[in-house]
C-alpha cells in the first residue's frame, strides 16, 4: 500500500471545561490511531459528542492534540518546514457540514475556490483562472457561476461550490464532516455520487464523518467506530455494517433504520442515553447500555484486539460467543 | 455559582470606584489654582502659604491621592468653596432625595409604560396601533430632552397653566420633569420590548405554549413577555446611566434640587470639593444599579444561576 | 407605507448636508452679528415679522435661519469627526478583543461595559469646565462616549463571523491573522456597524446639543442648535421662536436618521432590530 | 371504511390573502382514520410543517389569513371553531410535538411548572405534583418528582423531547401530529424515542400524523404514508404498498437514492435538479422538469386519481404496476 498521508499516534485531547463542581477535565478523544491512505476512504462513525468533529479538527491543525501526535507523510505535524506545511494545507483539504456557514457570503464564488490555491501554492493569476474554471465543471458548475455571490445558490449547489473549493489545490486527502446531513434527500444522492467519482477519477483519500451508518456504507472503505472519545471498533465497511462485533456498533446498526417496513426487526435494541463526557462510566465507557455487561465491563476498559478476522474491537464479551 | 459572580463583580466595582477617585483626583489637581481660587484676588503671600499648607499642596501628588483616599473614605471631601462653605458631602447628600424620587418616578413609569406598549406593539404587529406606538417610540428617541423641557414648560405650565412651571413639591411637581426625563428611556425599553416580544411570539416554546391550549393572554404575558424581559435587563445599566445624564439636563430646566443641578452648579463655579463628591457618589449609586442588575437577571433567567 | 418615511427620512438629511455644506453661502444675514433695531422679531407670519427675518431674531437681532443653517455645519462636522475617531477606535478595539478571545477580550469587554454604560456626561462637564468649552473638545468627549458601542458591536460581530466556517476554512488553506481579519471578519461585520454609525449620527447630535446646551458645549458666539435654545430659554414665554425653531431643526433631522438607520437594521442585520438605539 | 378522526379536504394555504400570493400548500386532502399512523413525507419547502400547523391552527401570520378548504375533526370544521373551543381542541383533541426539543420548552420556567400548565386544564386532577410526576413516568424519565424542579437547559436532547411529549400528551388527545420529532437526535436516542411513542400511541389509542423527511422512520412507525412535493400531495397509500410498489415517479427516486447499509452500489441513482423554491413552481406536474418519465402532457395539470385499493397519486404516467 502507498505512503499513508495522514496518521495519527496516541492522539488524545482533553479540554479544561467548567464543570458543576468547578473545573473539570473534558476527555473528548483518547488513543485514537488512524492511517489514512490516497484513494482510500476511512469512515468514523459515531454520535454528538463522541469526538469526532474534535478529531477532523486536529487533522486539519484546527486544534492541537493534549497528547499523541499527527504525522504529514510520517512526518509530525509540529516538526514541519514551512514549506512542508504549505504542501499539508494543499494536500490536505476540508468540506464541513454547512455549506451555508463554509461559504464568505461576500466573497465571489471565484475567489472562494481559489483561496487555497491563493494561499499555499505559486501558481499566476491566469494559472488560478483557468484551474476555478475547471473545478468548477468539475462539480457540475458552469464557469460563469464563479462571478456570483453565494446567496444566488441553493443549499445543494452551494455544496458543490465548496467541494469544487476543496479539490482545487488537488489535494491528496479530503476531510468530509457530515457532507451530506444538511441537504434535501433528493440532494443526497448527488452529492454522494459527486464525492465518490471525484475520488475515484483523481484517486484522493478521505475521512467520511458521519453518523449515518448507510451512509458510510456507501462511501467508505473502511470504518472505525467512537464511543465517548475512544475508537470501540475498526475494520473494513463490510464487516461493520454485517456482522459487527462490538455492542455498540450492533446498536447504531439496529438503529440504522432501513427503508423497508418488512426489515425491522433489531437485533440489538439501543438503550440508555448517552452518558455525560464530563463524567464517563470506568472500565468500558459503554458498559451501563450495553446488554451482555458483566462485572470486569464494570472495572476493566477492554483494549482493542483482533477478534480473528483482522479487524479490531475493544469488547471484554467478543470472545464469548454465548452471546 | 451566583456566590463568586456576586465577589467579582464586588471587585470590580471597587477598582472601578477607586479608578473614579484616581480621575477625579488627577483633574482636580491638573486644573487651575486651588489656592488662588480659594482666597480670591487680594489674598497675601503669606496666607497663600499658609493655605498651601492647609491644604497639603506641598506634598508629593501620590502623597496628596493617599490622604485624599483616606479622608474620602471618611466621609471627608472638604468644604465647598461656595457661599455658607457647606461640607461637600454633606451638601450632595442633602440634594440626593430629590434625585432619588425623581429618578424613581421616571423610571418606575417608564418601565411599566414602556412593556406595555412594546407588548401592544408586538401583538398588533403591522395594524395602525403598531404604527401609532412606533412613531411614540421614534419621537421619544429623537427629541432632545432640553428642549422637550422647555417646550412642556411653555404650553403645559405657562399656557395651559395645568402644572407648575418649575421646582421641587408635591406629585405635580414630578410630573414634567419624570416625562422629560424617561421618555428617551421609554422609547429605547419599548422598541426592546417589541423587538424581542416578536421573536418570542415566533419561538418553538410559544407554539407549544400554544398547542396545549393556553389562552393567547397567558401565552403573551407569561410565556413570551418572561423570555422579553432578559434583553430589558441587560439594558438597565445603561438605562440607568441614561437617566444621570438626562438628570443633569432635566434638574437644569425645571430647576429641580438635585445632585445633577448640584453637578452642574458645582462644576460651572469650579467647586472642585462639591465635584469630587458628587462624582463618587454617582459612580457609587451607578455601581450599585448595575450590582441590583445582576440580582435581577440571576432571579429572571434560571440559565444564569449556574454561570460562574 | 415605510418606504415612503424611508424615503422622506433620505430627503430630510440630503437637504441637512447640502445645506450644511453650502448653505451659509447663500445666507442674507451673517449669523454671529445681529442689528439692534431687530431684536426679538417673530416669524415671518405673526403680526410684526418681516420675511426678512423668516424666522424672526434673537435677543441680539441675528437672523435665526441663519443660525440654523450655520449650526447644521457645526452638528454635521462635529458628527463626522465623532463617527470617524469614535468608530475607527471602537472597531479596532472590538475586532481585536473578539478575534483574541480569552482573558484578552474578558478584560476588554469588562472595561467596554463600564464605559457603556457609565453616565460619561459628568467627565464631558469635567473636561469642558477645566478647559472650557470647544469644538476640539467636544468631539473628544463624544467620541469617549461612543467608542464603546463601536466596541461592543464588533466585538459581538466578530465572535459570530468567527464561528462560521469559512474563517475556519481559510485557516485550513493557510491564510494569516490579518488576510482573515480583512478578507473574511471585517467585510461580514461592516453592515452592523454602518448601522450603529448610522443610529449613533442622532445620539451625536443630540448630546452635542445637549452639552452646548449646559454651556460646555461649542462655545458661544457660534451658532449651535443647543447653544440656541438655551438662549433661547429665558425668553419662552415672550418670543418662543427662538427655543423652538432650532429644537425642531434637532428633532427632524435626528427623527430622519433614527428612520434610515431603522430601515438600514432590518436591511443589512434583522438581528439587531430595536436593540441598536439603547 | 369507518368514519375518518380528522378529514382534510382541498387545503390550500397561500402567504397571505390575495389569490396572486404564492402558494405553500394545494390541494391537499387525507383522511386519517383513528389509532392509525399516517406518515407525511416531504423535502424542505414542500409544504409539510405547514400542513401540520394549520391543522391546529397555528400557521404563522400572513398564512392563516390565505387559507381555504376544510379540516374536518370528528364532524367538526376546526377553521370554523370559535377562540374558546379552538382553545380545548388544542392539547385536549389535537395535540403535537415539535423538532426542536431545545427550542420548544420555555428556558425560563421549569419542567413542572410548563407540564402543570396543561394538566391543570384536565378538571379531573387535584394533585397536580403528583399527575405531573407521573407524566414524566410515563415517558420514563428517572426519579420524576425531583425532576419537575428542573429547568430545561439542565436536560439532554433525548429527555426534552420526551418532556416535550408529556406535555403534549398531558390532556390526553385523540390525534397526535409529530413534527420531525427526531430529527436532531442521535440515532440511538432517536430509535428508543420512536418506541416510546409507539407505546404511547397503544396506551392511549392514538392516531398519528407523523411529519419527516426520513424514510426509515416511516417504515419502522407509520401504517400509511403521504409523499409530498412543491406543496401537493403526489402519492398516497399503504406502507408496504409504497415502499414495495411505489407508482409515483417521484417517490421512486427518492427511495432508490437512499444509502443502505445492506448493499454498496458503485453509484447511487439519483434525482437531477433540486425541489423548486415556494415562488418557482413549475405548471402541470410540479416534478415532471426532474422526471425521468416526462412527456408533454406533464405540463398540464395531472389529477389525483385512485390506482388500487388507497393508492393514489398525481401522476400520467405511473411507474410500474403494469401500467
Amino acid at each position: 500500500m502507498s505512503e499513508p498521508v495522514l496518521s495519527t499516534r496516541g492522539l488524545g485531547r482533553v479540554f479544561r471545561v467548567r464543570g458543576h463542581d468547578g473545573p473539570a477535565e473534558l476527555h473528548a478523544l483518547s488513543e485514537i490511531e488512524i492511517t489514512c491512505h490516497p484513494g482510500r476512504s476511512l469512515g468514523v462513525l459515531g454520535e454528538s459528542g463522541c469526538g469526532k468533529t474534535t478529531l477532523n479538527r486536529i487533522l486539519l491543525a484546527l486544534d492541537k492534540p493534549t497528547t499523541g501526535e499527527v504525522a504529514f507523510r510520517g512526518k509530525a505535524l509540529g516538526s514541519l518546514s514551512r514549506r512542508e506545511m504549505r504542501d499539508y494545507r494543499r494536500s490536505v483539504q476540508p468540506v464541513f457540514q454547512n455549506p451555508f456557514s463554509s461559504l464568505n457570503p461576500r466573497m465571489r464564488v471565484k475567489h472562494i475556490v481559489a483561496e487555497p490555491l491563493v494561499a499555499a501554492t505559486g501558481m499566476s493569476r491566469a494559472d488560478i483562472r483557468a484551474r476555478v474554471a475547471e473545478v468548477l465543471s468539475a462539480v457540475g458548475l458552469p464557469p460563469e457561476d464563479g462571478e456570483r455571490f453565494p446567496n444566488q445558490f441553493s443549499g445543494g449547489q452551494r455544496q458543490r461550490i465548496a467541494i469544487a473549493r476543496a479539490i482545487s489545490s488537488s489535494p491528496q486527502l479530503l476531510l468530509l464532516d457530515e457532507p451530506v446531513s444538511s441537504q434535501d434527500i433528493s440532494i443526497r444522492a448527488q452529492i454522494l455520487n459527486l464525492l465518490k467519482e471525484l475520488q475515484e477519477d483523481f484517486g484522493i483519500g478521505s475521512v467520511f464523518v458521519s453518523h449515518d451508518l448507510a451512509t458510510v456504507r456507501f462511501m467508505c472503505d473502511e470504518v472505525i467506530v467512537i464511543y465517548l472519545g475512544r475508537i470501540v471498533e475498526h475494520g473494513p465497511v463490510g464487516k461493520i455494517c454485517e456482522t459487527p462485533d462490538h455492542p455498540y456498533t450492533r446498536a447504531l446498526l439496529a438503529a440504522a433504520l432501513p427503508a423497508d417496513p418488512d426489515r425491522q426487526e433489531a437485533g440489538i435494541k439501543p438503550i440508555g442515553e448517552i452518558p455525560s463526557p464530563l463524567d464517563p462510566p470506568a472500565g468500558c465507557a459503554y458498559h451501563p447500555r450495553c446488554p451482555f455487561a458483566r462485572d470486569i465491563c464494570k472495572a476493566e476498559r477492554p483494549r482493542l484486539t483482533d477478534p480473528g478476522d483482522g479487524s479490531q474491537v475493544a469488547c471484554h464479551m467478543t470472545h464469548a460467543k454465548d452471546w | 455559582m451566583p456566590a463568586k459572580l456576586i465577589l467579582i463583580r464586588l471587585v470590580e466595582a471597587f477598582f472601578a470606584l477607586l479608578l473614579m477617585s484616581l480621575v477625579v483626583f488627577l483633574l482636580s489637581r491638573i486644573t487651575g489654582d486651588p489656592v488662588a481660587l480659594l482666597l480670591g484676588d487680594n489674598a497675601t503671600e503669606a496666607d497663600k502659604v499658609a493655605m498651601i499648607r492647609e491644604l497639603g499642596l506641598d506634598q508629593s501628588l501620590a502623597a496628596q491621592y493617599w490622604h485624599f483616599l483616606a479622608n474620602a473614605l471618611q466621609g471627608d471631601f472638604g468644604r465647598s468653596v461656595a457661599a455658607g462653605r457647606e461640607p461637600a458631602l454633606d451638601l450632595v447628600l442633602s440634594r440626593l432625595p430629590a434625585s432619588l424620587s425623581l429618578a424613581a418616578v421616571a423610571l418606575a413609569s417608564t418601565m411599566l409604560v414602556g412593556i406595555v406598549l412594546g407588548v401592544l406593539a408586538a401583538v398588533t404587529h403591522g395594524t395602525a396601533a403598531d404604527v401609532g406606538i412606533r412613531l411614540i417610540a421614534l419621537i421619544g428617541q429623537s427629541v432632545p430632552s432640553f428642549w422637550l423641557g422647555i417646550v412642556l414648560i411653555y404650553l403645559v405650565a405657562v399656557q395651559w397653566g395645568l402644572l407648575p412651571t418649575s421646582g421641587y413639591g408635591g406629585p405635580a411637581h414630578y410630573v414634567l420633569p419624570a416625562a422629560t426625563l424617561g421618555l428617551f428611556t421609554l422609547a429605547a425599553i419599548t422598541r426592546l420590548v417589541r423587538a424581542s416580544m416578536l421573536d418570542a411570539l415566533g419561538s418553538e416554546y410559544v407554539k407549544l405554549a400554544r398547542i396545549k391550549g393556553i389562552s393567547e393572554a397567558a401565552v403573551i404575558w407569561r410565556h413570551a413577555l418572561s423570555n422579553s424581559l432578559i434583553p430589558v435587563v441587560t439594558f438597565m445599566g445603561t438605562f440607568f446611566a441614561t437617566m444621570i445624564t438626562g438628570a443633569v439636563v432635566v434638574e437644569t430646566v425645571f430647576a429641580w434640587p438635585g445632585i445633577g443641578r448640584l453637578a452642574y452648579e458645582s462644576i460651572l463655579s469650579r467647586d472642585f470639593p462639591v465635584i469630587q463628591a458628587v462624582v463618587l457618589v454617582i459612580t457609587a449609586l451607578f455601581i450599585l444599579a448595575n450590582l441590583l442588575v445582576d440580582f435581577l437577571y440571576l432571579a429572571i433567567d434560571p440559565r444564569m444561576r449556574e454561570k460562574g | 407605507m415605510r418606504d415612503l418615511a424611508f424615503r422622506v427620512a433620505v430627503a430630510l438629511l440630503v437637504v441637512f448636508v447640502v445645506v450644511a455644506l453650502i448653505g451659509p453661502y447663500f445666507m442674507e444675514h451673517d449669523p454671529l452679528r445681529g442689528s439692534l433695531r431687530a431684536r426679538l422679531d417673530p416669524p415671518a407670519w405673526l403680526p410684526g415679522g418681516t420675511w426678512d427675518y423668516p424666522l424672526g431674531t434673537d435677543r441680539l437681532g441675528r437672523d435665526i435661519l441663519s443660525r440654523i443653517v450655520s449650526g447644521a455645519r457645526i452638528s454635521l462636522a462635529v458628527c463626522a469627526l465623532v463617527i470617524a475617531i469614535a468608530g475607527t477606535v471602537g472597531t479596532v478595539v472590538g475586532t481585536f478583543s473578539g478575534y483574541m478571545g480569552g482573558m484578552t477580550d474578558r478584560v476588554i469587554m469588562r472595561v467596554v461595559d463600564l464605559a457603556l454604560s457609565f453616565p460619561v456626561i459628568l467627565l464631558a462637564l469635567l473636561l469642558g469646565a477645566i478647559s472650557g468649552p470647544s469644538f476640539a473638545n467636544i468631539v473628544i468627549v463624544i467620541s469617549l462616549v461612543l467608542w464603546s458601542q463601536y466596541a461592543r458591536m464588533a466585538r459581538g460581530e466578530t465572535l459570530r463571523v468567527k464561528n462560521e466556517d469559512y474563517v475556519d476554512l481559510a485557516r485550513t488553506s493557510g491564510l494569516g491573522h490579518a488576510r482573515i481579519i480583512s478578507r473574511h471578519i471585517l467585510p461580514n461585520i461592516a453592515p452592523s456597524l454602518i448601522v450603529v454609525a448610522t443610529l449613533q449620527v442622532g445620539v451625536v447630535i443630540v448630546l452635542e446639543a445637549s452639552l452646548s446646551f449646559l454651556g460646555v458645549g461649542v462655545p458661544p458666539p457660534n451658532p449651535s442648535w443647543g447653544s440656541m435654545v438655551s438662549e433661547g430659554r429665558s425668553y419662552v414665554v415672550t418670543a418662543w421662536w427662538v427655543a423652538m425653531f432650532p429644537g425642531l431643526a434637532i428633532l427632524f433631522v435626528v427623527m430622519a436618521v433614527n428612520i434610515v438607520g431603522d430601515h438600514l437594521t432590518d436591511r443589512l442585520n434583522p438581528a439587531l432590530r430595536g436593540r441598536g438605539g439603547a | 371504511m369507518s368514519v375518518p378522526l380528522l378529514s382534510i379536504r382541498d387545503l390550500t394555504v397561500r402567504v397571505g390573502p390575495s389569490q396572486n400570493a404564492p402558494v405553500i400548500i394545494e390541494d391537499v386532502s387525507l383522511d386519517l382514520q383513528p389509532g392509525e399512523t399516517l406518515g407525511l413525507v416531504g423535502e424542505s419547502g414542500s409544504g409539510k410543517s405547514t400542513l401540520g400547523m394549520s391543522i391546529l391552527r397555528l400557521a404563522a401570520p400572513p398564512l392563516d389569513k390565505g387559507t381555504s378548504g376544510s379540516i374536518i375533526y370528528k364532524g367538526r370544521d376546526v377553521r370554523k371553531l370559535s377562540n374558546r373551543n379552538l382553545h380545548t381542541l388544542r392539547g385536549g383533541e389535537i395535540s403535537m410535538i415539535l423538532q426542536d426539543p431545545m427550542a420548544s420548552l420555555n428556558p425560563v420556567f421549569s419542567i413542572g411548572a410548563q407540564l402543570k400548565e396543561a394538566l391543570r386544564r384536565v378538571p379531573s386532577h387535584r394533585d397536580l405534583d403528583g399527575a405531573a410526576a407521573n407524566a414524566l413516568a410515563e415517558v420514563k424519565i428517572p426519579s420524576p418528582r425531583s425532576r419537575l424542579k428542573s429547568y430545561p437547559h439542565q436536560m439532554s436532547g433525548g429527555m426534552r423531547q420526551r418532556i416535550v411529549s408529556a406535555i403534549a400528551l398531558a390532556q390526553t388527545p385523540e390525534l397526535l401530529i409529530c413534527d420531525e420529532p427526531t430529527t436532531s437526535l442521535d440515532v440511538t436516542i432517536q430509535y428508543q424515542f420512536l418506541e416510546l411513542l409507539a407505546e404511547l400511541q397503544k396506551a392511549h389509542h392514538m392516531a398519528m400524523l407523523f411529519i419527516t423527511h426520513d424514510f426509515g422512520v416511516v417504515a419502522k412507525t407509520c401504517d400509511r404514508v403521504a409523499i409530498m412535493y412543491a406543496g401537493q400531495i403526489v402519492e398516497t397509500g399503504p406502507v408496504r404498498e409504497i415502499f414495495h410498489n411505489p407508482r409515483h415517479w417521484y417517490t421512486r427516486a427518492l427511495l432508490a437514492s437512499v444509502p443502505r447499509t445492506d448493499e454498496k452500489p458503485a453509484r447511487l441513482p439519483q434525482i437531477t435538479g433540486a425541489p423548486p423554491s415556494v415562488t418557482r413552481r413549475p405548471s402541470g406536474c410540479r416534478f415532471h422538469p426532474r422526471c425521468e418519465a416526462a412527456s408533454a402532457l406533464c405540463s398540464t395539470e395531472p389529477k389525483f386519481e385512485i390506482v388500487a385499493e388507497g393508492h393514489a397519486l398525481r401522476c400520467f404516467h405511473p411507474a410500474g404496476g403494469g401500467a
